[in-house]
């Protein structure tokens, strides 16, 4: 059953360092507050899966040397420029990068999803990312003829962590249309969940909501985190908070600005909601 | 010289290749190809059907983020946008980064759906504003997504079109290359020519791009910057916001 | 662009002869006043495939010698006992089965859904189901070592046709939980669907309702057909007509019942609602 | 002859074979097996989910027809059902038909999803009420699903105990066959071998099934029966609905 945490802290401290961990990108709901918590324990050599890219979060904890590998089809921060923290360890060789595409890192999910060990897919073929990825196979289409096919090898990630807006009492985290969640919580071993509130109801008793719901059955722990998505924005709850990413981003660009902006708002204190 | 922007002949450029289409899908942080998107669907009298992504109200898709990769697989989008870091005289684009790969001496976000999105969708327009030899060169370094493939892998889609913004490329499947199409007012072949490193087709004539019409400009500034706002309010602001008449 | 048309008939007669015709189980939302449409037009050479199973629709048109081929995981009408057509065809070898089981019609439509050939999946090996499919193949897992898996063609119906309670005006129809319906709609090249309502509003608009509907562009056409699923039921909107289908299960265990059944309740008349 | 019906005990013995698991999913038509997992609910102190197929508030998939069937790929269901026209002593299941496919003398509605979570749940109790020489055969005409796999099969699941109106078998995994493990009250080892035509292991004493208490009843009647009546009404009201005191 879903255990229900008090604080973003607890739900951080079920993630391991070395933990495999799926992550949406910033337009999905990104647990920024359990991210933060995450660098405040210094947890190291996380194995970051974007589905299917990352953001913010994921230049954060690369910048604080938490990320020994990244597997995703982007590491960008969108209109606000490159994510600073990975292009530089990047060309340090800091971070293993597991570059993919978009439909192979949904494909690997659910292949995880339906527990079969891999999942066919079309285009790619001829791509570097191919030629890069030894996990990757190309296998011969058995109901063609020299018709080949990449085969994806199922991503089963350890932890799925995100925010959402609604949870109930029983651990049902409402989604919407944001499914790549559901799919990540499907995939995942264990499903960390922080949210805007948490409310007195059944989210699966109306047909209206059970149809954008996460059923408590995937959802390991949740925790109550409001505002929990700041910096960045949260669906049409709130937007990004766009002075805050600009000055991340002139302050990532160097090593020092970086750990600046960490002392500020990470270790000693905390993002302004 | 006509009162309209650089940027307004680019989407109008891309606008007249979607003629006809039934449903053209826009990538993120593509405010040009999202503003010929929906400049084509006005044209469309009902018959085009835009999908925006990063649009809340311009955007069908309810199956999370898989969704516009089946899609697409289902043969359900006509056509797509790819730019890219650098492109090569084959269609090989890169997103990927510069340099030796995986430590790149720059790095790009990544390769996002093109790997795939380049494969199955029939016209894929690539569209790179700037346009100079560090960009436009004879071989990527990293393939993101390939141009063109063997006879034996399945690929209904490819690139159709190259448009930067001192010209339209059109691509040659067969020849395996691009060739010129047409060329922006204000710029030379000579120019394209210096400014672009990989070799590529020159027909005996080539033709000045058509600069958009007065009936476009309505659109474009009317409802078009109205839709695009939506997602890409600066772009509208700073594209059409001066030259709104109303 | 979803079209709407003014009658059933119009939909029905979007269903040719030999199409291949993916159906909704009993309680799924079935297009019943669509289907008697079929049994007047006097379609043939149906291949019906129930997603993942056909009940009440696939005993009539069975009967009334619409369908060549029926592939599901099962043919049932449930509490009200075997499908009394289904059974007699079988055994007069004039309908030919092929048996599947509920997973391997998702999977196969999922690889329809992604445009995929095959998928892969586990379980099944050794099912006498296997021995009869010669369209499924076992493979080698290529991540593994002497571990043979099925491989699943894609299922691409020509048509997907079902009942739901609600459409708005630009196509899109609410199915609620029921997402077998939207990945019937993915899989199958043409979408036709019967419902209670066609609301003047937009279902996508709010994310509420959005997180339950399949968009316009998987939808063909659209007919209204108030109590369209009858005599079964539809959801929490209506339940079945028990007296009807109890009658129906009676009848129809002869032909000569059956043909009494289609003379009174849809050659010459409808089904009460 | 204390005062409980047949499907209570059976209800009872059910339920002993779920203790102590986390989730337990029940297909369509199975009120019996149903009211096992709600009494099974009822004894563990919340700790243990149960999803019964055709019941809305009982219920938490939402992901459509195939969320159950992904659901035990993953991991996630620790026992379920399966019935069977036959049932052979090796455990293999026909839900398909009598006689020669395709054309069956008796056909049966078809496979459902046993060919697969019979694989994939750890725990398949297989359960039919009637016992008699037709069902239990010595092999089945068609395998709808086997009982057991070889070596290299992906298997995580299988048989775990066969369920009658007369008696529980156990599945031996590495014997590949039944043994028999206990007989319900009023029945005897005799008669169990004379309606059983497949081989099965009698260990030396044979127990008898024991008989439901009174804390057991008293569930059965009250919070099972009102949970199970939301998807199986006629059922509840026919087994519980006499006997209930309130």
């Amino acid at each position: 059953m879903t255990r229900h945490l008090s604080t973003v802290r607890d739900l951080a401290s079920m993630i391991d360092s070395g933990a495999r961990v799926a992550v949406p990108p910033d337009y999905s709901g990104c647990a920024m507050a359990a991210v933060r918590e995450l660098i405040r324990r210094g947890v190291r050599d996380l194995h970051l899966i974007g589905v299917p890219q990352a953001g913010f979060q994921a230049d954060m904890l690369i910048g604080a040397g938490c990320v020994g590998t990244v597997e995703s089809a982007a590491v960008t921060i969108g209109e606000y420029g490159p994510a600073p923290r990975f292009v530089a360890a990047v060309k340090a060789g800091a971070v293993r990068v597991l570059d993919s595409t978009c439909p192979a890192i949904h494909a690997g999910l659910q292949a995880a999803e339906k527990g079969i060990p891999f999942m066919p897919l079309r285009g790619i073929l001829g791509s570097d990312l191919v030629a890069h990825r030894d996990d990757w196979r190309v296998i011969d289409n058995p109901f063609g003829e020299d018709d080949p096919i990449v085969a994806l090898p199922a991503i089963r990630p350890d932890v799925a962590l995100f925010h959402a807006g609604v949870a109930d009492r029983f651990g049902n985290v409402w989604i919407g249309v944001r499914r790549e969640l559901m799919l990540m919580a499907h995939a995942a071993a264990a499903t960390l969940v922080t949210v805007e509130e948490i409310v007195d109801d059944d989210l699966l008793a109306d047909e209206r909501t059970a149809a954008g719901t996460i059923p408590a059955l995937y959802v390991t722990a949740l925790a109550k985190a409001p505002m929990g998505a700041r910096p960045i924005g949260l669906g049409e709850r709130y937007p990004a908070d766009d002075g805050h990413l600009r000055r991340y981003v002139e302050l990532a660009r160097t090593e020092e600005g970086f750990r600046r902006y960490l002392d500020e708002f990470v270790l000693a204190g905390e993002v302004p909601a | 010289m006509s009162d309209y922007r650089a940027e307004e002949l680019l989407i109008d450029v891309i606008a007249a290749m979607l003629e006809g289409l039934g449903h053209v899908a826009v990538g993120a942080s593509s405010p040009i190809p999202g503003a010929a998107a929906l400049l084509a669907r006005e044209r469309s009298d009902g018959g085009m059907r835009v999908s925006v992504l990063g649009s809340r109200r311009h955007n069908f898709f309810t199956d999370g983020g898989r969704e516009l990769f089946d899609c697409a697989a289902q043969g359900r989008i006509d056509a797509f946008f790819l730019g890219g870091g650098q492109i090569d005289g084959q269609g090989n684009i890169n997103l990927v980064g510069i340099g030796d790969y995986p430590r790149s001496k720059v790095r790009f976000p990544g390769s996002f759906g093109s790997a795939y999105l380049y494969f199955l969708i029939p016209r894929v327009i690539l569209f790179r504003q700037e346009h100079n030899r560090k960009i436009l060169v004879p071989k990527v370094d990293f393939i993101s997504a390939p141009g063109v493939s063997d006879a034996n892998v399945y690929r209904p889609g490819g690139p159709h079109a190259l448009v930067t913004g001192r010209c339209v490329f059109r691509f040659d499947k067969p020849r395996r290359r691009f060739a010129l199409a047409t060329i922006h007012p204000g710029h030379t072949i000579e120019e394209v020519r210096d400014e672009t490193s990989f070799d590529f087709d020159t027909p005996d004539s080539i033709a000045t791009t058509p600069a958009p019409d007065a009936e476009t400009l309505t659109l474009l500034r009317g409802p078009v910057a109205e839709a695009l706002a939506e997602t890409y309010p600066d772009f509208a602001a700073r594209v059409f916001g001066e030259l709104v008449t109303r």
